[in-house]
Order: structure tokens, then C-alpha cells, then sequence
């Protein structure tokens, strides 16, 4: 039970893995709306690592301010811009 | 060569963290003095169920008011640049289906009470004033995704988000004035676990709660509507 | 506390993990948009599960409160897409 | 009269959140939800608030739980079923329906119901016409449709909103 | 009560996990969210029962989970799709389109 709360658990370390390959993803999609789904995904794993490592109010930040209010953000932005990164 | 150069900046950075991280105990045994201090006196000080709060609201409660501050001059500074930005394209706007006019009418009372609930409960529960005032922002947020004229009096949010703000700096002046420091907390502890307990931190909650709820919608608000303005 | 036998653990670990897998592969792979949304929303639901189920591996009753809280803004970060293919913002 | 409903709606919603029957929180409650009906102007009590009072529909409300339950539960299974089988047997397509309810909240619950049963998702409404997403058409033509998708929820929802 | 909460967990996490693999395997936008809604809400709904069911204490908190799910899942999946046909993603061997049809006609604004 300890090594598993860890952060080195080899759960927290999969889902660390996860979530940088979809920070891959966000960089390399051409399209921005696309990248932000990408960047919503992080935010998901972000709230179950937090949630995981038993630090809760940061997992409710998280899923607070990086899955709903930035998403929405992203949407106004890229409605006022481009959508396709040239 | 890139992504070369690209791996062996981020090995490094691995080989950083680890090499810098390493020394730092998960738990308990070796905290810094003052963390230490505030971990063993922090349920006892305050009588907050949640410890977490006792120290951002009440040690930490300066430091708080200055991210209250940062997010006001954010949102400032986005409803200064947007009123001066006159580079929009016309953006033609469809209805939204009558399936979603319907539920939203219905979803956005039960989330303002969510929020209100969250922020309450910001001593007993992980939530507090931030989390709460997104989600109320949220709730305005699904009125204007529902809704093509959906207007918030731009007044009502200004004035609420100053009655807030004036009461967080009223709250620390009080504490200034009777217990000698700025936002001590001189109201009575309570019994632990209920709604009233933990003195002077659900007070502060609720007036960060209505302050970052008022102050996001507001900004989401300017965003949007600074996009229909070229609508004719 | 009860507390649930380890195989049990183990099948419903691997259930829900190969599930969030699956919904990453259709958010990297989705022709359109459309799909990789319709795999941010299955995820949504996962994910929601998932911390309901750490609340109840960890027994502490106020995690509930994180799911909600997720659940209710990622559901706003789905429509404001949805509303934005409808050209609504 | 309104204001009243949407008040307690609401502070029922706030006792299912905090669960507990401490004084201090039914005050705290009964004050959020009075002022959260002022601000949203009561809309959740809906336009003639003494429906809510008809045990009729209530029992209606609990009979028609009963067959959502039911229906979820064979739409799994039909799901299931076409997900494993190797050679994906669908058919699908959007068809027309038509209800005869009237009211907004009832559509709502209705276009709800139609995507959570066995291989349909409600696409779009239009007026009394429901565009429906099925997995599997059996019958292009309105009547064959409605009579597969809408019937079964109608007669509980007529009841109940109308 | 240990053993339905066991039951049902193992119900829910299979359903989600079939559910997922729909998300795979279905060959347009319209078939996986046929998929990935119904078999998600199930898939919730039955989980989030069977922890009920070992911790009876957390019944009215699991309650408003299961009914939020219900409500917004439908939502979600009903506001997508008719975003999505608006935007012109055709249907993989369709039977019949009546909606592009009245969109044609003019009935439905487009």
C-alpha cells in the first residue's frame, strides 16, 4: 500500500507516460480545436494522478479550472483566430 | 536533429529532477521547520476539517488575497484589450436545439447551487472559494452556449465582485484590529465538522467564492460577447 | 472495513485501464474531430468512475466531490465544442 | 407560489449534496436555495407549478423508472451484442418520428429516453418531429418508426407532464 | 450486500470496457457514440451502485452522480451529433438520411 501511494508507483508512472504522450499529440496536431481536446485529456489524467496521490484539493483544482475553464477559453480564442496552425 | 536535440534536452531535465528532486521525503519525517509547525498546530489552531484550507486561508490568508488580486488584474486586462480590439471577423450564429434551451434552464439553478455548496463546505470538503467559482462560472457559461441573448447585468457582477473583495479586506482588518494581525482568526472555533466551525475561514471562503465566481463570468462574458459584436 | 479481494481489484483495474486506453487511441487516431470529441466524452464518463472508485479503495467519502466537480465541467467543455461545429459561441 | 416550489426543489437538491440533517445546514440551505430562486428567477419550478403535487403522476414517475431501467438495461445488451459480434451486423440510418407531447420539459425527458434505448439517438428536434439516429432501421416510413421508438415512453410521459 | 456491490463492479467495469471497445471497432462518428453513450451511462450507473451498495452511507452523494450522469450523458451525446451532421460528416452505408432530406427541403434550417 505504501509503495503503491508512492510517486514512483509504477500506476502513477504509467499514467505520467499517458499524459505526456498526449502533450506530444497537443504539439504535433495541425489542428488547434484538436489540440485542445488533446489538452483536456491531460487535464483528466493530471486530476487522477493528484486524486491518486491523495491530494485531493489539487485534484479538484485541476479538473476545475483544466478541464472545464480552459477548454472553453481555447474554443473562444480559436473562434476569434484560425482554426488550422499554418 | 531535432528531435535529438529535442530527447537530450529532456533527458537532462529528467536527470535534473531526479538528481534535485531525490533528497525530498514523501510524508511526514523531514519537513521544513515551518511546514512542520503548521501540519502539527494546523487542526488544532484553526478546527478546520480540512488542513489544507487552514493553511491557504488563515496562515497562508495574504498570499490568498493576492491571487484574488492577480486574477482581478487578469480579468482587467482582457476586458481592457478586448474593448480595444477591432480585428473581428463577422460571425454568423445559429440556435442552439430546443433539447439544450431546455435542460439549461434546468441545469443552471441546480449549479449555482452546486457551487454554492462547494464553497460553503470549503472547511469540511477538498472544495473552496476557486473551485466553486468555477463552477458557477460554468453555469453561466452553459447560459450563454444555450442562449443567443443571454445578458448578465455587467453591473450586478462589478458590484458583487467589490462587495467580495471589500469584505476578504474587511475580515483581515477586523483580525488586524482584535487579534493583532492581519485576518487572525478571532471568531469562536465551533465544534469540528459542522458548518459553523473553524471561526473566520467559511466567511472568507464564501467571499473568495463570490468574488472568483462573479469575476470569471464577467471575463468569459466580455470574451464572448466581444465576439458577437460584429454580428451586423 | 470490507474491503474488496485482490482479484476483484485486479479485473477492474484492467477493465477500466484497457476502456481509457481504448477512448486515447480513438482521441490520437479520430478522422475527425467529432470522433476524437466522442472519445473525450467516453473518457469523461471513465474518468468519473475512476474517482468514485479511488474514494472507495481509499474510503474517504468527501472524493465524491471531485467527481462531480469534473463531471460537471468537462460536460461544459463538451458542449462548448458541440456549440462551436454549430457556429454558436 | 413559484418561488416557494423553486425554493424547496432546491434546497432538496442541497440536502441530497450534503446529506446530513444538521440544523445549521438546513438554515444554510433553506438561505442559499431562496436566494438562488431570487436571482434565476424560479425557473425550475416550470410554468404551472401545481403539477408537482399529483400522486398520480408521481406513481406514474415510478412506473416509468421501472421501464427506463429496463430498456437500459436491453440496449447494453443489444450494444453488447453487436460490438462482439465479428462481423459489426448494423444497419443504420436517421429516420423520422413523430410525438405528441407539447411541453419542453417532456421532449427533453423523451429525446433523453430515445438515446438511452436499445440502438437509437435522438439527433435532432424539430417542432413535433424527432430525428432519430437507429443502429439497426427496420422500417423507413414514420409510422413503423414511431411505433418502435416513441410509444413505449409516450404513455408514461403523457401522464406525467402533460 | 458485499457480494451484489461485487457483482455489480464487475457488471459496470465490463460494460465500460465494452462500451470502449464499440468506440474502436464502429465505422462512423454516429455508431461509436451509439456505443459510447449508452454503454458509458451503464457502464456508470452499474459501478457507482455497487460502491453504494458496500458503503450505504454514501447513498444520497452516489445518487446525485448517477443522476447527473443520466441527465447530461443523453445531452452531450444528442448536442455532438447534431453539430456534427451540420458540419457534413456523412453516414458510413447508410439506409435512409430523412434528416439530410428535410435539410434539402428546407424544413429544417441548416
Amino acid at each position: 500500500m505504501n509503495f503503491l501511494q508512492s510517486p514512483l508507483s509504477p500506476v502513477v508512472t504509467l499514467l505520467s507516460i499517458l499524459a505526456m504522450g498526449l502533450a506530444l499529440l497537443a504539439i504535433y496536431l495541425k489542428d488547434l480545436l484538436a489540440a485542445s481536446v488533446a489538452a483536456g485529456f491531460i487535464s483528466l489524467v493530471a486530476s487522477i494522478i493528484f486524486l491518486y496521490l491523495q491530494a485531493p484539493d489539487v485534484a479538484m483544482t485541476e479538473a476545475a479550472i483544466g478541464a472545464g475553464i480552459t477548454t472553453v477559453v481555447f474554443i473562444i480564442a480559436v473562434r476569434k483566430t484560425e482554426r488550422y496552425e499554418k | 536533429m531535432n528531435v535529438i536535440l529535442a530527447l537530450l534536452v529532456v533527458l537532462g531535465l529528467g536527470y535534473f529532477f531526479e538528481f534535485v528532486l531525490r533528497p525530498f521525503p514523501f510524508g511526514m519525517e523531514q519537513l521544513p521547520q515551518v511546514a512542520y509547525l503548521y501540519i502539527r498546530d494546523g487542526l488544532k489552531d484553526n478546527n478546520a476539517a480540512n488542513l489544507v484550507t487552514s493553511i491557504v486561508v488563515n496562515y497562508r490568508g495574504f498570499d490568498t488575497l493576492g491571487e484574488v488580486t492577480v486574477l482581478f488584474l487578469a480579468a482587467s486586462g482582457v476586458a481592457f484589450l478586448l474593448s480595444m480590439c477591432r480585428c473581428l471577423r463577422p460571425i454568423k450564429r445559429h440556435e442552439s436545439s430546443e433539447i439544450i434551451k431546455t435542460s439549461t434552464s434546468y441545469l443552471y439553478p441546480s449549479l449555482i447551487v452546486f457551487g454554492a455548496y462547494i464553497f460553503i463546505h470549503g472547511h469540511l470538503t477538498p472544495g473552496g472559494g476557486f473551485q466553486g467559482g468555477a463552477v458557477i462560472a460554468s453555469a453561466v457559461m452553459y447560459m450563454f452556449l444555450a442562449f443567443l441573448d443571454f445578458h448578465p447585468s455587467h453591473s450586478a457582477l462589478s458590484v458583487t465582485e467589490s462587495l467580495a473583495g471589500l469584505a476578504f479586506v474587511g475580515l483581515g482588518l477586523w483580525g488586524l484590529w482584535a487579534g493583532g494581525s492581519f485576518l487572525a482568526n478571532i471568531l469562536p472555533k465551533g465544534e469540528w465538522n459542522r458548518i459553523i466551525s473553524a471561526g473566520v475561514i467559511p466567511l472568507i471562503y464564501i467571499a473568495i467564492g463570490f468574488k472568483v465566481g462573479s469575476e470569471l463570468s464577467a471575463l468569459l462574458s466580455d470574451m464572448i460577447t466581444s465576439a458577437r459584436e460584429k454580428k451586423e | 472495513m470490507n474491503s474488496l479481494p485482490l482479484w476483484l481489484e485486479i479485473t477492474v483495474g484492467v477493465f477500466i485501464g484497457l476502456a481509457t486506453l481504448m477512448a486515447v487511441w480513438r482521441i490520437i487516431r479520430g478522422p475527425t474531430l467529432s470522433d476524437r470529441v466522442v472519445g473525450l466524452d467516453a473518457a469523461t464518463t471513465i474518468t468519473m468512475v475512476l474517482l468514485v472508485m479511488i474514494g472507495f479503495f481509499s474510503n474517504r467519502y468527501i472524493y465524491l466531490d471531485v467527481s462531480l466537480v469534473y463531471g460537471v465541467l468537462a460536460f461544459l467543455g463538451v458542449v462548448a465544442i458541440a456549440r462551436y461545429f454549430e457556429g454558436g459561441v | 407560489m413559484r418561488l416557494l416550489l423553486s425554493t424547496l426543489v432546491l434546497f432538496l437538491l442541497w440536502m441530497m449534496f450534503v446529506a446530513s440533517l444538521d440544523p445549521q445546514e438546513i438554515v444554510t440551505g433553506l438561505f442559499v436555495a431562496f436566494f438562488t430562486s431570487l436571482i434565476t428567477g424560479s425557473v425550475i419550478a416550470g410554468k404551472e407549478p401545481l403539477k408537482w403535487l399529483s400522486p398520480k403522476r408521481w406513481f406514474y414517475f415510478f412506473l416509468f423508472a421501472l421501464y427506463f431501467i429496463k430498456e437500459l438495461t436491453l440496449a447494453n445488451l443489444d450494444v453488447a451484442y453487436r460490438v462482439i459480434h465479428p462481423r459489426l451486423p448494423i444497419n443504420p440510418g436517421i429516420v423520422r418520428v413523430k410525438t405528441k407531447l407539447k411541453t419542453p420539459i417532456a421532449k427533453l425527458v423523451l429525446a433523453n429516453s430515445i438515446t438511452m434505448t436499445p440502438g437509437t439517438i435522438t439527433v435532432d428536434v424539430h417542432g413535433d418531429t424527432l430525428y432519430i439516429h437507429w443502429i439497426d432501421v427496420k422500417g423507413k416510413d414514420v409510422e413503423t418508426a414511431t411505433k418502435n421508438i416513441v410509444e413505449g415512453f409516450e404513455k408514461y410521459l403523457e401522464v406525467i407532464f402533460e | 450486500m458485499k457480494i451484489v456491490g461485487e457483482i455489480f463492479l464487475i457488471i459496470g467495469s465490463l460494460f465500460l470496457f465494452l462500451s470502449a471497445l464499440g468506440l474502436l471497432r464502429m465505422p462512423d462518428v454516429y455508431n461509436r457514440m451509439q456505443a459510447g453513450t449508452k454503454g458509458t451511462t451503464f457502464g456508470a450507473f452499474f459501478s457507482i451502485l455497487g460502491v453504494m451498495a458496500m458503503r450505504p452511507e454514501w447513498f444520497l452523494k452516489g445518487l446525485s452522480i448517477i443522476i447527473f450522469i443520466l441527465l447530461t450523458n443523453p445531452l452531450s451525446s444528442h448536442a455532438l451529433l447534431r453539430a456534427t451532421h451540420r458540419l457534413g460528416v456523412p453516414l458510413a452505408k447508410k439506409a435512409i438520411d430523412a434528416y439530410a432530406e428535410d435539410k434539402e427541403k428546407g424544413i429544417v434550417e441548416k
